[in-house]
Protein backbone atom coordinates (compact mmCIF):
# COMPACT_ATOMS: atom_id res chain seq x y z
CA UNK A 1 0.00 0.00 0.00
CA UNK A 2 1.54 3.35 -0.83
CA UNK A 3 1.16 6.43 1.95
CA UNK A 4 1.01 9.90 0.96
CA UNK A 5 1.63 12.28 3.66
CA UNK A 6 1.02 16.47 3.15
CA UNK A 7 1.38 19.39 5.16
CA UNK A 8 2.62 18.83 8.69
CA UNK A 9 2.21 15.42 8.49
CA UNK A 10 4.97 15.41 5.96
CA UNK A 11 6.85 17.25 7.95
CA UNK A 12 6.50 15.05 11.44
CA UNK A 13 7.14 11.96 9.68
CA UNK A 14 10.15 13.04 7.62
CA UNK A 15 9.09 11.65 3.86
CA UNK A 16 6.06 12.85 1.46
CA UNK A 17 5.67 8.78 0.63
CA UNK A 18 6.20 5.70 1.28
CA UNK A 19 5.23 1.72 1.22
CA UNK A 20 4.31 0.02 3.95
CA UNK A 21 2.51 -3.45 4.27
CA UNK A 22 0.56 -3.52 7.41
CA UNK A 23 -0.87 -6.79 9.39
CA UNK A 24 -4.12 -8.20 8.44
CA UNK A 25 -5.50 -7.07 11.69
CA UNK A 26 -5.19 -3.06 10.45
CA UNK A 27 -8.51 -3.26 8.53
CA UNK A 28 -9.73 0.87 8.72
CA UNK A 29 -8.10 4.02 8.22
CA UNK A 30 -7.73 4.69 11.72
CA UNK A 31 -6.44 1.26 12.61
CA UNK A 32 -3.82 2.38 10.43
CA UNK A 33 -3.30 5.36 11.93
CA UNK A 34 -2.67 3.90 15.10
CA UNK A 35 0.02 1.12 13.53
CA UNK A 36 1.78 4.59 11.71
CA UNK A 37 1.94 6.09 14.87
CA UNK A 38 3.84 2.56 17.02
CA UNK A 39 6.62 2.98 13.90
CA UNK A 40 9.15 5.43 14.01
CA UNK A 41 9.05 8.92 16.93
CA UNK A 42 8.32 10.73 13.69
CA UNK A 43 5.37 8.71 12.73
CA UNK A 44 4.20 9.01 16.79
CA UNK A 45 4.35 12.71 16.32
CA UNK A 46 2.59 12.95 12.98
CA UNK A 47 -0.09 10.48 14.26
CA UNK A 48 -0.75 11.07 18.20
CA UNK A 49 -4.23 12.71 17.36
CA UNK A 50 -6.20 11.17 14.82
CA UNK A 51 -8.66 13.78 15.74
CA UNK A 52 -6.35 16.35 13.61
CA UNK A 53 -6.54 14.13 10.78
CA UNK A 54 -8.43 13.61 7.16
CA UNK A 55 -7.73 11.05 4.75
CA UNK A 56 -7.81 10.30 1.20
CA UNK A 57 -8.25 6.50 -0.26
CA UNK A 58 -7.53 6.55 -4.22
CA UNK A 59 -7.44 10.26 -4.56
CA UNK A 60 -11.26 10.28 -2.75
CA UNK A 61 -11.66 11.91 1.04
CA UNK A 62 -12.92 9.16 2.96
CA UNK A 63 -13.65 9.11 6.75
CA UNK A 64 -11.48 7.56 9.25
CA UNK A 65 -13.77 4.72 10.17
CA UNK A 66 -13.42 3.84 6.63
CA UNK A 67 -12.08 0.14 5.28
CA UNK A 68 -9.21 0.25 3.82
CA UNK A 69 -10.67 -2.97 0.90
CA UNK A 70 -8.02 -3.06 -1.95
CA UNK A 71 -6.81 0.26 -1.28
CA UNK A 72 -3.97 1.09 -3.47
CA UNK A 73 -3.07 4.33 -2.49
CA UNK A 74 -3.80 6.29 0.99
CA UNK A 75 -3.07 9.63 2.27
CA UNK A 76 -2.96 11.29 5.30
CA UNK A 77 -3.17 14.92 6.32
CA UNK A 78 -4.61 18.01 7.91
CA UNK A 79 -8.15 19.35 7.14
CA UNK A 80 -7.20 21.25 3.70
CA UNK A 81 -7.02 25.06 3.87
CA UNK A 82 -6.86 26.53 0.49
CA UNK A 83 -8.04 29.44 -1.56
CA UNK B 1 -16.05 25.49 -21.50
CA UNK B 2 -14.35 24.50 -18.05
CA UNK B 3 -10.51 25.26 -17.45
CA UNK B 4 -8.75 24.69 -14.17
CA UNK B 5 -5.61 24.58 -13.52
CA UNK B 6 -2.62 24.43 -10.59
CA UNK B 7 0.63 26.24 -11.52
CA UNK B 8 3.41 28.03 -9.58
CA UNK B 9 3.33 30.53 -11.87
CA UNK B 10 1.62 33.98 -11.43
CA UNK B 11 -1.96 34.15 -12.75
CA UNK B 12 -3.08 36.45 -15.24
CA UNK B 13 -6.50 38.75 -14.62
CA UNK B 14 -7.32 40.21 -17.80
CA UNK B 15 -6.08 36.94 -20.20
CA UNK B 16 -8.36 35.07 -18.13
CA UNK B 17 -11.17 37.38 -17.85
CA UNK B 18 -10.87 37.91 -21.58
CA UNK B 19 -11.30 34.43 -22.20
CA UNK B 20 -14.39 34.44 -20.16
CA UNK B 21 -16.36 37.35 -22.11
CA UNK B 22 -15.71 35.99 -25.25
CA UNK B 23 -17.46 32.60 -24.11
CA UNK B 24 -20.24 35.48 -25.91
CA UNK B 25 -21.32 36.02 -21.98
CA UNK B 26 -23.59 38.88 -20.82
CA UNK B 27 -22.21 38.34 -18.07
CA UNK B 28 -18.49 37.50 -16.17
CA UNK B 29 -18.29 37.20 -12.33
CA UNK B 30 -15.15 36.53 -10.87
CA UNK B 31 -13.23 36.24 -7.25
CA UNK B 32 -9.54 36.97 -6.66
CA UNK B 33 -7.77 36.04 -3.36
CA UNK B 34 -4.90 37.71 -2.68
CA UNK B 35 -1.97 37.56 0.16
CA UNK B 36 -3.01 39.27 2.27
CA UNK B 37 -0.14 41.13 5.07
CA UNK B 38 -0.45 41.94 8.62
CA UNK B 39 0.32 39.72 11.64
CA UNK B 40 3.84 39.75 10.73
CA UNK B 41 3.22 37.57 7.14
CA UNK B 42 5.55 37.71 4.56
CA UNK B 43 4.89 35.16 2.29
CA UNK B 44 2.15 32.52 1.99
CA UNK B 45 2.81 29.15 0.65
CA UNK B 46 0.41 26.26 -0.87
CA UNK B 47 1.02 22.43 -1.13
CA UNK B 48 -1.63 20.07 -3.03
CA UNK B 49 -2.12 16.28 -3.57
CA UNK B 50 -1.17 16.08 -7.26
CA UNK B 51 -4.08 14.33 -9.19
CA UNK B 52 -6.18 14.63 -6.43
CA UNK B 53 -6.19 18.28 -6.45
CA UNK B 54 -6.96 18.65 -10.27
CA UNK B 55 -10.07 15.95 -9.97
CA UNK B 56 -11.55 17.74 -7.21
CA UNK B 57 -11.54 21.51 -8.92
CA UNK B 58 -13.28 19.78 -12.48
CA UNK B 59 -15.51 18.30 -10.51
CA UNK B 60 -16.10 21.32 -8.61
CA UNK B 61 -16.46 23.20 -11.91
CA UNK B 62 -18.49 20.34 -13.43
CA UNK B 63 -21.45 20.68 -10.35
CA UNK B 64 -21.46 24.26 -11.12
CA UNK B 65 -22.21 24.17 -14.82
CA UNK B 66 -24.85 21.45 -13.86
CA UNK B 67 -26.36 23.83 -11.18
CA UNK B 68 -26.55 26.67 -13.36
CA UNK B 69 -26.61 28.03 -17.09
CA UNK B 70 -23.18 28.60 -17.07
CA UNK B 71 -21.07 29.88 -20.42
CA UNK B 72 -17.83 29.42 -19.02
CA UNK B 73 -16.02 28.47 -15.52
CA UNK B 74 -12.61 29.31 -14.73
CA UNK B 75 -10.57 28.17 -11.92
CA UNK B 76 -6.91 29.00 -10.83
CA UNK B 77 -4.59 28.29 -7.67
CA UNK B 78 -1.67 28.82 -7.44
CA UNK B 79 1.27 26.33 -5.66
CA UNK B 80 4.40 27.06 -4.20
CA UNK B 81 5.45 30.33 -2.51
CA UNK B 82 3.68 33.54 -3.09
CA UNK B 83 4.69 37.02 -1.27
CA UNK B 84 1.88 39.51 0.04
CA UNK B 85 -0.37 41.32 -2.63
CA UNK B 86 0.52 37.97 -4.97
CA UNK B 87 -2.90 36.23 -6.37
CA UNK B 88 -3.48 32.84 -4.83
CA UNK B 89 -6.57 31.80 -7.11
CA UNK B 90 -9.01 33.04 -9.47
CA UNK B 91 -12.44 31.87 -9.70
CA UNK B 92 -14.55 33.39 -12.86
CA UNK B 93 -17.49 32.28 -14.26
CA UNK B 94 -19.90 33.75 -17.23
CA UNK B 95 -23.54 33.23 -17.51
CA UNK B 96 -25.83 35.18 -20.08
CA UNK B 97 -27.62 36.80 -16.90
CA UNK B 98 -25.15 37.90 -13.88
CA UNK B 99 -27.19 36.16 -11.43
CA UNK B 100 -25.82 32.89 -12.45
CA UNK B 101 -22.79 34.07 -12.95
CA UNK B 102 -22.39 35.67 -9.10
CA UNK B 103 -24.05 32.79 -7.62
CA UNK B 104 -21.56 30.06 -9.38
CA UNK B 105 -18.63 32.09 -8.49
CA UNK B 106 -19.57 32.62 -4.68
CA UNK B 107 -20.35 28.59 -4.87
CA UNK B 108 -16.95 27.72 -6.10
CA UNK B 109 -15.09 29.63 -3.93
CA UNK B 110 -16.77 28.62 -1.07
CA UNK B 111 -16.96 24.84 -1.84
CA UNK B 112 -13.02 25.24 -3.09
CA UNK B 113 -11.98 25.61 0.62
CA UNK B 114 -13.21 22.87 1.64
CA UNK B 115 -13.39 20.25 -1.15
CA UNK B 116 -9.83 21.22 -2.58
CA UNK B 117 -6.97 19.12 -1.11
CA UNK B 118 -4.37 22.27 -0.72
CA UNK B 119 -2.69 23.21 2.46
CA UNK B 120 -1.04 26.47 3.25
CA UNK B 121 1.50 27.88 5.46
CA UNK B 122 2.04 31.48 6.63
CA UNK B 123 5.86 32.66 6.62
CA UNK B 124 7.16 35.25 8.88
CA UNK B 125 10.37 35.82 8.03
CA UNK B 126 11.90 32.73 8.59
CA UNK B 127 9.32 31.37 10.90
CA UNK B 128 6.50 28.70 8.94
CA UNK B 129 3.45 27.81 10.73
CA UNK B 130 0.90 25.61 8.58
CA UNK B 131 -2.74 27.29 8.84
CA UNK B 132 -5.65 26.52 10.90
CA UNK B 133 -8.86 25.23 9.12
CA UNK B 134 -11.53 27.92 9.93
CA UNK B 135 -14.86 27.12 10.96
CA UNK B 136 -16.22 29.78 8.98
CA UNK B 137 -15.28 27.95 6.16
CA UNK B 138 -17.11 24.52 6.34
CA UNK B 139 -20.39 26.65 7.24
CA UNK B 140 -20.13 28.31 4.17
CA UNK B 141 -19.50 25.50 2.53
CA UNK B 142 -22.99 24.15 3.90
CA UNK B 143 -24.97 26.84 2.60
CA UNK B 144 -24.72 25.38 -0.77
CA UNK B 145 -26.11 22.09 -0.14
CA UNK B 146 -29.66 21.30 -1.39
CA UNK C 1 -11.53 54.09 -1.08
CA UNK C 2 -14.37 54.54 -3.76
CA UNK C 3 -13.79 55.39 -7.63
CA UNK C 4 -16.70 55.69 -9.78
CA UNK C 5 -16.63 57.11 -13.33
CA UNK C 6 -19.08 57.25 -16.17
CA UNK C 7 -17.16 57.38 -19.56
CA UNK C 8 -17.89 56.54 -23.23
CA UNK C 9 -13.98 55.17 -22.79
CA UNK C 10 -13.17 51.32 -23.38
CA UNK C 11 -13.15 49.48 -19.55
CA UNK C 12 -9.76 48.91 -18.63
CA UNK C 13 -10.32 45.42 -16.31
CA UNK C 14 -6.28 44.79 -15.33
CA UNK C 15 -6.16 48.38 -14.34
CA UNK C 16 -9.37 48.46 -12.26
CA UNK C 17 -8.61 44.88 -10.82
CA UNK C 18 -5.14 46.17 -9.74
CA UNK C 19 -6.12 48.87 -7.55
CA UNK C 20 -8.46 47.03 -5.70
CA UNK C 21 -6.03 44.58 -4.98
CA UNK C 22 -3.57 47.07 -3.41
CA UNK C 23 -6.56 47.81 -0.95
CA UNK C 24 -4.86 44.96 0.94
CA UNK C 25 -7.63 43.16 0.45
CA UNK C 26 -7.17 39.42 1.02
CA UNK C 27 -10.48 39.04 -1.41
CA UNK C 28 -11.57 40.99 -4.35
CA UNK C 29 -15.14 40.28 -6.63
CA UNK C 30 -15.82 41.68 -9.59
CA UNK C 31 -18.84 41.83 -12.07
CA UNK C 32 -18.74 42.52 -15.65
CA UNK C 33 -21.47 43.11 -18.25
CA UNK C 34 -21.11 42.70 -21.50
CA UNK C 35 -23.13 43.96 -24.77
CA UNK C 36 -24.40 40.51 -25.88
CA UNK C 37 -24.89 39.76 -29.03
CA UNK C 38 -28.01 37.49 -30.53
CA UNK C 39 -31.33 38.55 -31.03
CA UNK C 40 -30.13 40.35 -33.94
CA UNK C 41 -28.39 42.74 -31.56
CA UNK C 42 -25.06 44.45 -33.45
CA UNK C 43 -24.88 47.34 -30.64
CA UNK C 44 -26.05 48.95 -27.69
CA UNK C 45 -26.09 53.00 -26.89
CA UNK C 46 -26.48 54.35 -23.37
CA UNK C 47 -27.62 57.58 -22.05
CA UNK C 48 -27.31 59.09 -18.66
CA UNK C 49 -28.54 61.63 -16.48
CA UNK C 50 -25.33 63.90 -15.95
CA UNK C 51 -24.96 65.05 -12.34
CA UNK C 52 -27.87 62.73 -11.14
CA UNK C 53 -26.23 59.51 -12.18
CA UNK C 54 -23.16 60.58 -10.63
CA UNK C 55 -24.57 61.04 -7.21
CA UNK C 56 -26.47 57.91 -7.63
CA UNK C 57 -23.66 55.12 -8.41
CA UNK C 58 -21.65 57.53 -5.13
CA UNK C 59 -24.66 56.91 -3.58
CA UNK C 60 -24.64 52.70 -3.94
CA UNK C 61 -20.49 52.92 -3.15
CA UNK C 62 -21.08 54.65 -0.04
CA UNK C 63 -24.40 52.34 1.15
CA UNK C 64 -22.09 49.27 0.13
CA UNK C 65 -19.31 50.81 2.44
CA UNK C 66 -21.91 51.01 5.07
CA UNK C 67 -23.25 47.50 4.81
CA UNK C 68 -19.94 45.72 4.45
CA UNK C 69 -16.28 46.00 6.00
CA UNK C 70 -14.89 47.28 2.62
CA UNK C 71 -11.80 48.65 1.82
CA UNK C 72 -12.51 49.59 -1.96
CA UNK C 73 -15.52 50.12 -4.30
CA UNK C 74 -15.00 50.49 -8.22
CA UNK C 75 -18.71 51.44 -10.40
CA UNK C 76 -17.43 52.47 -13.93
CA UNK C 77 -20.11 52.33 -16.47
CA UNK C 78 -20.33 53.17 -20.18
CA UNK C 79 -22.02 55.80 -22.08
CA UNK C 80 -22.21 56.49 -25.98
CA UNK C 81 -22.17 53.55 -27.85
CA UNK C 82 -20.87 49.88 -27.96
CA UNK C 83 -20.89 46.93 -30.06
CA UNK C 84 -21.08 43.26 -28.87
CA UNK C 85 -18.68 42.39 -27.07
CA UNK C 86 -17.45 45.20 -25.41
CA UNK C 87 -18.18 45.57 -21.77
CA UNK C 88 -20.86 48.02 -20.74
CA UNK C 89 -20.21 47.62 -16.36
CA UNK C 90 -17.72 47.07 -13.98
CA UNK C 91 -18.59 46.39 -10.20
CA UNK C 92 -15.13 45.63 -8.54
CA UNK C 93 -15.00 45.27 -4.38
CA UNK C 94 -12.03 44.82 -1.82
CA UNK C 95 -12.31 43.19 1.61
CA UNK C 96 -10.24 41.12 3.64
CA UNK C 97 -13.05 38.70 3.42
CA UNK C 98 -14.78 36.85 0.94
CA UNK C 99 -18.08 36.76 1.92
CA UNK C 100 -18.45 40.69 2.23
CA UNK C 101 -16.81 41.28 -1.59
CA UNK C 102 -19.08 38.94 -2.80
CA UNK C 103 -22.14 40.24 -1.41
CA UNK C 104 -21.58 43.84 -1.94
CA UNK C 105 -20.54 43.13 -5.67
CA UNK C 106 -24.14 41.40 -5.75
CA UNK C 107 -25.44 44.16 -4.14
CA UNK C 108 -24.29 46.79 -6.31
CA UNK C 109 -24.86 45.11 -9.45
CA UNK C 110 -28.39 44.56 -8.50
CA UNK C 111 -29.00 48.14 -6.93
CA UNK C 112 -27.53 49.85 -9.98
CA UNK C 113 -30.40 48.21 -12.64
CA UNK C 114 -32.34 50.40 -10.36
CA UNK C 115 -31.43 52.84 -8.67
CA UNK C 116 -29.21 54.67 -11.52
CA UNK C 117 -30.88 56.56 -14.35
CA UNK C 118 -29.35 54.90 -17.51
CA UNK C 119 -31.57 54.01 -20.27
CA UNK C 120 -30.49 51.52 -22.81
CA UNK C 121 -30.96 51.35 -26.63
CA UNK C 122 -30.62 48.48 -28.93
CA UNK C 123 -29.05 49.12 -32.34
CA UNK C 124 -29.76 46.07 -35.00
CA UNK C 125 -28.17 47.63 -38.07
CA UNK C 126 -29.77 50.69 -38.32
CA UNK C 127 -33.04 49.87 -36.62
CA UNK C 128 -32.78 51.31 -32.93
CA UNK C 129 -35.58 50.23 -30.08
CA UNK C 130 -35.49 51.05 -26.19
CA UNK C 131 -34.86 48.39 -23.93
CA UNK C 132 -37.81 47.77 -21.71
CA UNK C 133 -37.56 47.37 -17.82
CA UNK C 134 -37.51 43.83 -16.65
CA UNK C 135 -39.41 42.81 -13.79
CA UNK C 136 -36.88 40.31 -12.58
CA UNK C 137 -34.46 43.03 -11.83
CA UNK C 138 -37.24 45.41 -10.00
CA UNK C 139 -37.26 41.83 -7.82
CA UNK C 140 -33.56 41.33 -7.60
CA UNK C 141 -33.16 45.16 -5.76
CA UNK C 142 -35.74 44.20 -3.60
CA UNK C 143 -33.62 41.29 -2.05
CA UNK C 144 -31.43 43.53 -0.42
CA UNK C 145 -34.43 45.44 1.56
CA UNK C 146 -33.42 44.86 5.27
CA UNK D 1 -38.86 75.19 -14.33
CA UNK D 2 -36.04 73.73 -16.13
CA UNK D 3 -37.67 70.41 -17.46
CA UNK D 4 -35.14 67.34 -19.11
CA UNK D 5 -36.32 64.59 -21.17
CA UNK D 6 -34.01 61.33 -21.71
CA UNK D 7 -34.69 58.25 -23.84
CA UNK D 8 -37.51 57.92 -25.74
CA UNK D 9 -39.19 61.16 -23.79
CA UNK D 10 -36.66 63.34 -25.35
CA UNK D 11 -36.67 61.99 -29.00
CA UNK D 12 -40.47 62.25 -28.87
CA UNK D 13 -40.92 65.33 -27.40
CA UNK D 14 -38.14 66.18 -29.93
CA UNK D 15 -35.89 67.97 -27.15
CA UNK D 16 -33.51 67.08 -24.12
CA UNK D 17 -34.60 70.05 -22.14
CA UNK D 18 -37.14 73.08 -21.86
CA UNK D 19 -37.76 75.72 -19.55
CA UNK D 20 -41.74 75.99 -18.72
CA UNK D 21 -43.92 78.38 -16.50
CA UNK D 22 -47.16 75.90 -15.90
CA UNK D 23 -50.12 77.45 -14.40
CA UNK D 24 -51.13 77.77 -10.51
CA UNK D 25 -53.38 74.77 -11.14
CA UNK D 26 -50.60 72.27 -11.74
CA UNK D 27 -49.54 71.38 -8.39
CA UNK D 28 -47.71 67.57 -8.83
CA UNK D 29 -45.84 65.82 -10.92
CA UNK D 30 -48.56 63.89 -13.11
CA UNK D 31 -50.33 67.17 -13.30
CA UNK D 32 -47.41 68.67 -14.90
CA UNK D 33 -47.28 65.63 -17.14
CA UNK D 34 -50.98 65.79 -17.95
CA UNK D 35 -50.19 70.01 -18.83
CA UNK D 36 -47.18 69.03 -20.91
CA UNK D 37 -49.33 66.89 -22.81
CA UNK D 38 -51.41 69.75 -24.39
CA UNK D 39 -48.13 71.56 -25.83
CA UNK D 40 -47.67 69.82 -28.74
CA UNK D 41 -48.10 66.62 -31.16
CA UNK D 42 -44.60 65.66 -29.85
CA UNK D 43 -45.64 66.66 -26.12
CA UNK D 44 -48.74 64.50 -26.58
CA UNK D 45 -46.75 61.29 -28.28
CA UNK D 46 -44.50 61.72 -25.30
CA UNK D 47 -46.82 62.13 -21.74
CA UNK D 48 -49.97 60.18 -23.62
CA UNK D 49 -49.52 57.17 -21.06
CA UNK D 50 -47.59 58.53 -17.54
CA UNK D 51 -47.77 54.96 -16.37
CA UNK D 52 -45.08 54.17 -18.78
CA UNK D 53 -43.26 57.74 -17.09
CA UNK D 54 -40.63 57.78 -14.19
CA UNK D 55 -39.57 61.35 -12.75
CA UNK D 56 -36.78 63.29 -10.80
CA UNK D 57 -37.56 66.51 -8.56
CA UNK D 58 -33.95 68.11 -8.49
CA UNK D 59 -32.27 64.88 -9.23
CA UNK D 60 -34.09 62.69 -6.87
CA UNK D 61 -36.56 60.26 -8.00
CA UNK D 62 -39.76 61.31 -7.06
CA UNK D 63 -43.48 59.36 -7.69
CA UNK D 64 -45.78 60.35 -9.43
CA UNK D 65 -48.05 62.15 -7.22
CA UNK D 66 -45.23 63.92 -5.13
CA UNK D 67 -46.28 67.90 -5.63
CA UNK D 68 -43.70 70.00 -7.57
CA UNK D 69 -43.18 72.51 -4.37
CA UNK D 70 -40.16 74.76 -5.54
CA UNK D 71 -38.61 72.48 -7.78
CA UNK D 72 -35.85 73.61 -9.86
CA UNK D 73 -35.00 70.71 -12.47
CA UNK D 74 -38.13 68.09 -13.34
CA UNK D 75 -36.59 64.99 -15.44
CA UNK D 76 -39.06 62.83 -17.39
CA UNK D 77 -38.48 59.70 -18.03
CA UNK D 78 -39.00 55.70 -18.62
CA UNK D 79 -37.70 53.78 -16.04
CA UNK D 80 -34.26 53.57 -16.11
CA UNK D 81 -32.23 50.51 -17.74
CA UNK D 82 -28.44 50.49 -17.61
CA UNK D 83 -26.40 48.16 -15.97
Amino acid sequence: MDLLYFAWVREAVGTGQERVDPPEAVTTVAELIDWLAQQSPGHAAAFAEPAKLRAAIDQRFVSLDTPLGAAKEVALFPPVTGG
Amino acid sequence: MIRVSIDSAPIELAVELSALEERGAGGVASFTGVVRGGDGITALELEHYPGMTEDALCTLAEAAMDRWNLLGVTILHRIGRMEVGERIVFIGTAAAHRREALDACAYLIDRLKTDAPFWKREWRGQETSWVEPRASDAQAATRWES
